[in-house]
């Protein structure tokens, strides 16, 4: 399959292991990604709520290029969901408001640059993997199956809200990161917070409120027991991985939640090199989730039971099962 | 569009919506355009193509095709069967020479009186700016001319 | 032009209606030109009326038929929905046979809609035309007389199915009353009070449940599924699978004690919807009609290891029989009442109300078996541990219901459900109750005056739709606790609701096989999947297949006295069929000429009320005419032209089509050319 | 000429192909035009159609010889798929096509030209019909003549579905195959059709061979034109009917070379003249000059006299024995004594009978494999085999889903229009001299010319093989119309 | 063989390919009954004929004439009209005098393409595109050629016909039951079918005679039959999804073609009595696809790569729509 690939800033620097593990694990998946050149900056967060045209054309002249490079594929690919959100949100504001549209192309045409808006697909890497290479294809792949890794499956708020082009199932309570995991062999947990923000740009204008959000999220991991949280955006990893020392010493707690990208746990899976995944990068430790896999894969039964087998008792009255279909 | 050109349009209506639709457009006194003279099925899956082509070849410049709506079909589920035969009798028509646009499907409720009178005026207008369905087309004509040679 | 001209003498009769359409359409002119410039087409007289639905009007066109020897009549005045009967019977009167007379709708189709008063008489014209060269192809039809079986069958042996059942079998009919599950009694069984009268469920139910299972009219096949349906109106054939009960039914007491000796105990997700359980021989319930016990053999240890028999040893009878085989039976009745009823919305497909993860978290159902005296906990309202009681409990209105992500409409049932349980829970917990709704609909009897009460007792109501319930405590006090995250639109924030217990007060569903069971029995389904009545207001225990009915939560969700009034209107919809001894049906319906049929096969799955049947030896099809509907898709469908209708046959459409073309007067653009001059002018 | 205007175009239309003879100031010919009024357009309206049914439509060009056409026609869309059809299917194809040159030639011998000799040029033309040779030879002879035509067309049938307009060749091979049982049939006709065409050469010696006035008349002058000719040969130059290159003599014997299909045009081309529907193929190579023959014209001819000429001999041995005899007698290669394709239209019989039987007794003609599925993309083919009265070429253009986007055709007669039209030029001036214009004979004359050429404009018009209708008009220098001779069908 | 007393015969073809000719010799020895029974005044591919002789009949004097072919040019109405003067009973013989046949496809096409498509071709060296002039100026005089109609039109386009013998060509124990038939009607035996009848042909479609199975159709797509790995020797051809036209074809050919394996090409026309060949075959395919969504319902409908073609190869000239067109062109 090939894609557009718009990589974004931040990939570049502090999510490096995003894109180290992302290049590792792309020929498994025959994943064939073309760089649109001389992409720019997306615009991050805040841009957007400063500045609307200015923010537009920033990210039109991405869309742009794209246009332009698209040849056979007009998919644009991007695993930043910041970077995701705004491309979308670019598109799609464009192709409903064409005064809108109008103006971002009066600005694009100084670089002798247009863009027409619908003509490109706006899509993140979660969405591909799951829908286009699909959670059976990867359950195939898998060679060191990451059994009794107990993972909490984070999404964070960009990549399913607001879901323009209607890309996720359910996007109040979305599942199917579970379900990859699940085919990665590793256990979900129960985590409520999944789409809840993780602080975003709030870490730069107020660390207190960022350290809140961050706690809620990595107290919610914690009190369900998972070893690593799993993110699909840098700037999600980077909050809660970077943070996450200065929130425990805000809050004096001493919470341990690795936060890895979904890539990084596909590659292990897929039996490749931590270091080629970039693991060992991130500020909170990974190795004991990392040697417990190592440990399970010589004996699957040492997996310890989930803490919802725990809650269900004989006396009282039984729970209702899982629904037919539903991965857990 | 030619100049004060009325196209003369045939309407295929479904006994238990579209038609009542159309009565109901009449209890409501709404206006439409009067070009279409409606023809009473009992369902869009009696509509047999050669009824189009039959308008279409007696002077009819288009033909409307009315139905219950998809999943509402009064016989379950005929109407598809009226989808799929306008499908394939348009890329057909086509082929012969005649614009597809000149048969029309559309689906009314028997509560959408007001739906299937903007329709018919939809399709009327859509029928104006085509202009009138005249044999031979255009591009036989040169040929035609020839003709005028040979004593009949 | 089609040459079957002037061999029929046709008078045409043009309605004012008053001024409705003589307003408009220069009505002289229309039956002046008719009677000059249709001549040759047949029309021997052409008149106008004031009213032609009139006494006056209609006698008009019987002396016509009498005296001027008319063999077709056109009538041009409002839709045939109106009127076509009138002017048949008028026909009929004269001797003239009803379906030779035709009706062109110049009042709906040309006076009310058109402005233009020239253009308007032109139209009328055409129609005219159309129609007169389209009566030339009518043949005399009559209608097909069938006769009705006493019997019928009512599906379903839920409160409306009941309630049919007996009110049939009272006038001395015959019922087969048909339930799948091992007894009747439906949803009803399983609710503790209802509103708003909160009398208890059980107690109004159980007498009725027991007069139909000992009616001597009334013939009980429980824990059996409808497996085919043959024939149409006065004479269905329905096969019925009596599904295996490893019980003897002619041993059994019903004593109970195979029940109280097995050793296997599993989960009853059935009646007790998964709360408590049951064992693998079980009755659903103490009040089971019938009282016989059914051998679960997906769970039996028997047949799950070969070994085991408790139930057979200690049974006094020897009633248990694990020979027993599924058992298949054929019913003739000449009605059907289709009371299927409704499946609980799922609420465990809105994840983020937590059902299903969260265990102080329940649906409606099970809160009712919790409040059932007779339920798991006795009564006791109490946590999933089974012991602690709540001391707030949420209860979260329109789960599933009036919500595009899954169902768009109302449940009906939902609101008056929800201020039943907030009393309950005041009355037996006296613990905190809020409500989360998005609007309280209390529109039936009493309806409303409960909801006050309810409000007096000072439960709490919280406008606005809950976005999620989590166990992820973030504020003080909410440890342990099931947050209900919500925008209170009324006071126009977001709120947090720290309860120990949530309720969801899940929607009505169709029933998962309702689309099977339609297609099976040859109805429709609503795009939402209820059964389709043949008229939502004026029809809505009927179908559009004659001689099937609909009761109950099969046509949409209802509460327990609409059910039992459709109950009861449907068995009266049969009764009356039944007392008529005969159905007479409109005459409008195809046939195949098996001399051109090429056997091809290409109709045979086009009829959806299964009409069309091949016949392997003469490599032929056949059409069952009691079953065809006359919608004329397989008229129009046949490849080799072998297949005919009546009433809608090619001949007469084309013919319409000519005539309307005005063909027949040489001169296709009639009113399109003086309309053109008009626009000119 | 005004004269000529007002001519009502219809009364002046009877006919179909008509000849224009106009004389110079002494009366002598200056010229002569043979027109075909007649056109259906199949390159045009196949365009659009999926190509495997071309085997089917184009079927229909032509009632007499649609087994060539759909032979073509599978060939070309083979090609167009780049699919090799499996040896049992190439074998059908093959045996299919033998058994429909027996019937053709058999045909045309006995019921078209066979009349000339049997019943004598001289003969009323009431007589020379098949019927009169029926009369003439006894009923034997015309039950044999009826068995052979049905023994073909039951052998067609069986392999082609249908005796006229066959339908199972599909692109890649045969919709179906046949049995051992249909296998034995079509063996013993065969069996029968050799003994039958050694009898039609047998009967063809006595009767023209021992002849003397017939073998001066064959001979003679008047029906002898020095052209190039062409025709299809296997890989040892020997005649094929179904498959090959086309070899390309010149009028001295030399072989200027074999082209595979594909190449077609690099040999051929067409000339189009205003007063005709029919197009004027010609060597590319050599160019056109006009309606002369030799070895500076591209003119060339394709009957079974030029396939005998274009080849080097027969593929089965009785009618290589044939073959040789035929050029001992006329004097060595090339024989352009255009009457004497008759006789070479024999031995092709007598080889097509032969080809019948090694096929039908071939161990893989019962073979189940006789389709290989297409997997290239379709795109553009040629496919060539040797109708009876000359070269076929198909070739189409297809977009990829195999949808025809262009089509063009050289079906056999035409291949021999203009040679037809220099023989009646060379009749005219043999027997217009000063203005005195033998009539009688005349046409029979012209009608024996081209009937060696046995035409069947079916292919380009619709008239079939030998019955040519004509009009010939004869017209002064001063543009008065001296003499209208006609002959109807 | 010009005995008097016996009724004249006649057979001509216009705008064909001569096939009906070769399905009449095909009856083999019958045709000597024919020769016997009637005087064949004008038969081309039996015989010489004297044509002048046809010019100066009295009218109504030929009793049968088989007219095969359709009306391409000016001289095929020539001969449509003398003959319709000169015969009896005239018939219209095989596919392309009743309905055009395969030539009837140029009606989709105007002569300018169709010269185009012929005397631009890529074999053909013509540099200054000529193309065939109804008049041409040459030095030694002036050449005329009849005029090409705009459109193939059909016998019944031009003069009344009395009956139609469908197929393309007719299969030859047609023609011998249908001369059976005259020869008995003139014996006195036997009285002629109804003006306007079709003769030679079966009251159903070509389905009657096919022997493959056939069962419930459901076509989820439509394919070429190239591209069918197995093609299955005993299962109805349509529902292993290629198209053919049997449903809608009158039957009476014996269903040569899918008993060879290839489809039915529709030769025979609509059933008698059917009205339009391509709607009753329209209908009844899209009323078997397998599908409720436009999309898929689209996606199916791709297989059809020719829908006008594939409905309408022999039907086209005498199409409903078609003929509304000639009727408004042709003349």
């Amino acid at each position: 399959m090939r894609y557009l690939f718009y990589p974004g800033c931040s990939m570049q620097r502090t999510a490096r292991p995003y894109l180290d593990s992302l290049h590792a694990i792309q020929e498994t998946l025959e994943l064939e990604l073309e760089e649109v050149h001389d992409w720019n900056c997306c615009g991050a967060t805040e841009y957007m709520s400063i500045y609307r045209l200015p923010a537009f054309a920033l990210i039109g002249r991405n869309l742009a290029l794209a246009q332009q490079q698209a040849n056979g594929s007009s998919t644009v690919m991007a695993a930043c969901s910041a970077c995701y959100l705004n491309l979308s949100k670019t598109d799609h504001y464009m192709r409903e408001d064409s005064q809108l549209s109008q103006d971002v192309n009066t600005a694009l045409q100084a670089g002798g640059l247009r863009y027409d808006p619908g003509t490109i697909a706006v899509r993140h890497l979660l969405d591909v993997i799951l829908n286009d290479i699909g959670v059976e294809r990867i359950r195939e792949l898998v060679t060191r199956p990451l059994t009794g890794l107990r993972v909490a499956a984070y999404y964070g708020c960009m990549i399913v809200r607001p879901d323009l082009e209607h890309r996720w199932e359910n996007p109040e309570y979305p599942t199917a990161l579970e379900g990859l995991m699940t085919a990665l062999g590793a256990e979900v947990v129960d985590f409520p917070l999944k789409t809840h923000c993780c602080g975003g740009h709030m870490t730069q204008i107020s660390p207190e409120t960022a350290y809140e959000l961050i706690r809620r999220l990595v107290h919610g991991a914690a009190l369900y027991e998972a070893d690593v949280l799993v993110t699909v955006c840098p700037m999600c990893q980077l909050n809660l991985d970077a943070y996450q020392v200065e929130m425990n010493k805000h809050f004096k707690t001493d919470y341990e939640i690795p936060i890895l990208f979904v890539t990084q746990l596909m590659g292990l899976a897929f039996g490749k090199d931590p270091d080629e995944l970039g693991l060992g990068r991130e500020f909170v430790d990974s190795g004991p989730a990392l040697a417990k896999i190592g440990l399970a894969a010589l004996d699957d039964e040492q997996a310890p039971p989930s803490p919802r087998k725990k809650r269900k008792k004989e006396e009282g009255l039984p729970m209702p099962p899982p629904m037919e279909g539903e991965l857990r | 569009m030619e100049n004060g050109f009325e196209p003369v349009l045939i309407g295929f209506t479904c006994n238990w919506c579209s038609y009542r639709a159309a009565d109901l457009a009449g209890t409501s006194r709404i206006k439409y355009s009067p070009n279409v003279r409606l023809i009473r099925l009992m369902c869009s899956g009696r509509l047999d193509p050669t009824f189009v082509l039959k308008a279409l070849a007696s002077g009819a410049d288009g033909v409307l095709i009315t139905g219950c709506h998809p999943g509402e079909c009064h016989y379950l589920e005929q109407n598809y069967k009226a989808l799929r035969r306008v499908a394939l009798l348009k890329r057909t028509i086509q082929q012969m020479g005649i614009d597809p646009q000149r048969v029309k499907l559309v689906w009314a409720s028997a509560a959408e009186g007001m739906h299937l009178a903007r329709e018919i005026t939809k399709f009327v207008d859509e029928m104006k700016a085509l202009g009138p369905l005249d044999w031979p087309t255009a591009r036989l004509r040169p040929a035609h001319r020839e003709l005028q040679k040979v004593p009949a | 032009m089609s040459e079957k001209n002037a061999r029929e003498r046709i008078g045409v009769y043009v309605c004012h209606c008053g001024t409705n359409i003589a307003g408009v359409v220069d009505v002289k002119e229309v039956a002046r030109w008719a009677t000059e410039r249709l001549a040759n087409r047949g029309v021997v007289v052409a008149r106008d009326d004031k009213f032609m639905c009139s006494s006056l009007g209609q006698e008009l066109i019987e002396s016509d038929i009498e005296k001027l020897g008319l063999t077709r009549v056109v009538v041009a005045a409002c839709s045939p929905h109106l009127h076509e009967k009138t002017f048949r019977a008028a026909c009929a009167r004269a001797g003239l046979n009803p379906y030779l007379c035709e009706m062109a709708s110049i009042r709906e189709q040309v006076s009310w809609v058109t402005a233009d008063k020239q253009v308007a008489t032109q139209k009328a014209k055409a129609m005219i035309s159309g129609a007169v060269e389209r009566v030339h192809y009518h043949v005399p039809l009559e209608p097909l007389r069938v006769p009705i079986n006493e019997a019928t069958l009512v599906v379903g042996g839920g409160i409306a199915g009941i309630q049919a059942a007996l009110e049939i079998a009272n006038t001395g009919h015959p019922v087969y009353l048909v339930e799948r599950d091992p007894s009747i009694g439906g949803h009803m069984a399983q609710f503790d009070k209802t509103f708003p009268t909160l009398d208890c469920a059980a107690c109004i139910l159980t007498p009725r449940m027991s007069e139909a299972g000992s009616h001597p009219n009334i013939h009980l096949l429980t824990w059996s599924e409808v497996e085919k349906v043959d024939g149409s109106v006065g004479s269905f054939s329905v096969a019925v699978r009596k599904k295996a009960r490893y019980v003897n039914t002619d041993l059994c007491t019903g004593c109970g004690i195979c029940v109280e000796k097995c050793p296997k105990k599993v989960i009853d997700s059935e009646f007790e919807v998964g709360i408590a359980y049951r064992k693998a021989v079980y009755t659903p319930f103490a009040q089971a009609v019938p009282r016989y016990p059914v051998v679960d053999d997906l769970n039996c240890i028997y047949f799950e290891k070969g070994t085991c028999k408790a139930c057979e040893k200690f049974c006094p009878t020897n009633a248990i029989d694990f020979e027993q085989q599924d058992e298949l039976i054929t019913l003739e009745v000449g009605n059907i009442i289709l009371a299927t009823g409704f499946d609980l919305f799922d609420a465990r497909r809105i994840p983020q109300y937590g059902y299903g993860r969260l265990a102080n978290i329940f649906t409606s159902l099970e809160f009712e078996r919790m409040c059932n005296a007779a339920g798991p906990t006795e009564g006791a309202i109490v946590l999933r541990d089974g012991r602690t009681a709540p001391r707030s409990v949420g209860i979260i209105h329109c789960v599933g219901s009036r919500d595009r992500n899954y169902n768009p409409y109302c449940s009906a049932i939902c609101c008056m459900q929800s201020l039943k349980f907030a009393h309950l829970l005041h009355e037996r917990t006296g613990a905190k109750v809020y409500n989360f709704y998005i609007d309280i609909r209390t529109p039936g009897k009493d309806f409303d005056e409960f909801y006050q009460r309810v409000l007096e007792e000072g439960t709490l109501f919280v406008r606005g739709k809950v976005a999620e319930v989590t166990d992820a405590a973030r504020l003080l006090g909410e440890e342990g606790k099931l947050i209900i995250q919500v925008e209170d639109t009324l006071v126009g924030r977001q709120r947090r609701i720290p309860v120990d217990m949530v309720i969801l007060s899940a929607g009505l569903e169709p029933r998962r096989d309702a689309d099977e069971v339609a297609r099976q029995f040859g109805i429709s389904c609503s795009s939402a999947g209820w059964f389709t009545e043949k008229h939502p207001k004026l029809d809505p225990v009927s179908t559009m297949t004659e001689g099937l009915f609909v009761a109950g939560c099969a046509s949409g969700p209802k509460d327990i006295p609409a059910s039992v009034a459709q109950g009861s209107a449907a068995a009266a919809r049969v009764i009356s069929y039944i007392e008529q001894g005969e159905l007479s049906l409109e005459p409008v319906r195809a046939f195949i000429e098996a001399a051109k049929c090429s056997g091809c096969r290409i109709c045979n799955d086009l009829c959806p009320f299964n009409a069309i049947t091949f016949d392997e030896q003469l490599v032929v099809s056949e059409i069952t005419t009691a079953l065809c509907q006359g919608c004329g898709t397989c008229v129009a469908a046949c490849p080799a032209g072998a297949i005919s209708g009546t009433g809608f046959s090619d001949e007469q459409v084309l013919a319409q089509i000519e005539g309307l073309l005005m063909l027949n007067v040489g001169d296709p653009t009639a009113f399109v050319g003086s309309h053109a001059e008009l626009v000119e002018a | 000429m005004t004269e000529r205007i007002t001519i009502d175009p219809i009364t002046r239309l009877e006919g179909h192909g008509k000849i224009e003879i106009f004389l110079d100031d002494e009366g002598n010919v200056a010229n002569t035009y043979f027109q075909i009024p007649e056109l259906r357009g199949f390159e045009r309206f196949c365009v659009g159609r999926p190509v495997e049914e071309m085997p089917v439509l184009t079927n229909r060009i032509c009632g007499v010889c649609p087994e060539a056409h759909h032979m073509a026609a599978a060939k070309a869309a083979d090609a167009v798929y780049k699919v090799v059809p499996p040896p049992t299917a190439k074998k059908l194809r093959e045996l299919l096509y033998s058994a429909f040159y027996v019937t053709d030639h058999t045909t045309h011998f006995y019921a078209l030209s066979g009349p000339d000799f049997v019943m004598g040029p001289q003969a009323p033309v009431a007589e020379r019909n098949i019927l009169g040779v029926i009369h003439k030879v006894g009923l034997e002879i015309g039950g044999k003549v009826i068995q052979a035509r049905r023994y073909g067309h039951e052998v067609i049938e069986i392999i082609g579905g249908r005796k006229v307009h066959p339908c199972t060749s599909i692109p890649g091979g045969q919709t179906r195959g046949i049995n051992e049982e249909e296998r034995t049939a079509i063996e013993k006709m065969g069996r029968w059709a050799i003994e039958f065409a050694q009898f039609s050469l047998q009967l063809f010696a006595d009767i023209v061979l021992g002849n003397q006035e017939y073998l001066d008349l064959i001979l003679g002058d008047i029906y002898t034109h020095r052209m190039h000719y062409i025709g299809t040969v296997d890989e040892n130059n020997h005649v094929n009917f179904y498959d090959g290159l086309v070899s390309v003599v010149d009028p001295n014997g030399r072989r200027l070379g074999k082209y595979a299909p594909e190449e077609y045009r690099d040999w051929i081309a067409e000339r189009v003249e205003p007063w005709t529907y029919l197009k004027f193929p010609y060597l590319r190579k050599v160019g056109w000059k006009g309606f002369v023959g030799g070895e500076d014209s591209g003119i060339y001819s394709a009957t079974p006299l030029s396939r005998l000429n274009a080849a080097d001999g027969m593929a089965t041995p009785l009618a290589q024995e044939q073959y040789e005899r035929f050029f001992e007698t006329l004097g060595g290669k090339p024989v352009h004594q255009q009457l004497a394709a008759h006789w070479a239209r024999l031995i092709e019989l007598l080889y097509a009978a032969e080809r019948w039987v090694e096929l039908a007794t071939d161990p893989e003609i019962t073979g189940d494999n006789f389709r290989t599925v297409p997997t290239e993309t379709p795109s553009e083919g040629v496919g060539i085999v040797e109708a009876p009265r000359g070269t076929l070429t198909h070739h189409y253009w297809t977009d990829p889903r195999g949808v025809l986007t262009q089509v063009n055709l050289i079906v056999g007669t035409t291949n021999n229009y203009a040679p037809i039209s220099m023989s009646i030029k060379k009749a005219a001036e043999n027997l217009i001299t000063k203005g005195t214009v033998v009539t009688e004979g005349l046409l029979n004359m012209v009608e024996m010319a081209f009937r060696s050429y046995d035409p069947c404009f079916g292919c380009a018009t619709h008239s079939l093989p030998g019955q040519m209708p004509l009009e010939v008009k004869i017209t002064d220098a001063r543009g008065e119309t001296v003499e209208v001779l006609r002959q109807y069908c | 063989m010009t005995q008097n007393g016996k009724p004249k015969f006649a057979m001509y073809w216009a705008a064909g390919c001569g096939g009906c000719e070769i399905a009449v010799l095909n009856i083999h020895e019958k045709i000597l009954e024919v020769d016997a029974n009637f005087e064949v005044v004008f038969w081309p591919v039996a015989m010489d004929a004297k044509y002048k002789d046809v010019d100066a009949m009295e009218d109504g004097e030929i009793y049968l004439t088989l007219f095969n072919g359709g009306i391409r040019n000016a001289e095929n109405e020539h001969l449509a009209r003398l003959l319709r003067r000169k015969s009896q009973v005239l018939v219209a013989f095989g596919s392309c005098a009743i309905e055009g046949c395969i030539p009837g496809l140029a009606n989709l096409s105007s002569p300018e393409q169709i010269f185009e498509a012929v005397y631009r071709s890529p074999s053909t060296v013509n540099e200054d595109g000529r193309v065939p002039q109804y008049v041409t100026q040459v030095p030694e005089g002036e050449l005329h050629l009849p005029i090409f109609y705009p459109t193939l039109r059909t016998l019944q386009d031009v003069v009344d016909v009395d009956y139609f013998i469908p197929g393309c060509p007719p299969e030859s124990h047609q023609i011998a039951a249908v001369i059976d038939a005259v020869l008995a009607a003139l014996s006195g035996k036997a009285e002629l079918p109804p003006t306007g009848a079709f003769l030679g042909v079966g009251d159903s479609t070509v389905c009657d005679e096919c022997p493959r199975q056939r069962n419930v159709k459901h076509i989820k797509q439509f394919m070429r039959i190239q591209e069918v790995e197995h093609i299955d020797p005993d299962l109805c051809l349509l529902e292993q999804g290629i198209l053919c036209s049997g449903p809608a074809t009158a039957s009476g050919c014996q269903g040569k073609c899918p008993i060879a394996g290839a489809p039915c090409v529709g030769c025979y026309g609509p059933a008698v009595g059917a009205l339009d060949q391509g709607a009753r075959l329209m209908t009844a395919l899209a009323s078997v696809i397998d599908s409720k969504d436009p999309t898929e319902i689209d996606r199916i409908l791709d297989g059809i790569v020719d829908p006008a073609g594939s409905f309408y190869r022999f039907g086209l000239a005498r199409s409903m729509l078609r003929t509304a067109w000639v009727a408004e062109n042709g003349r």
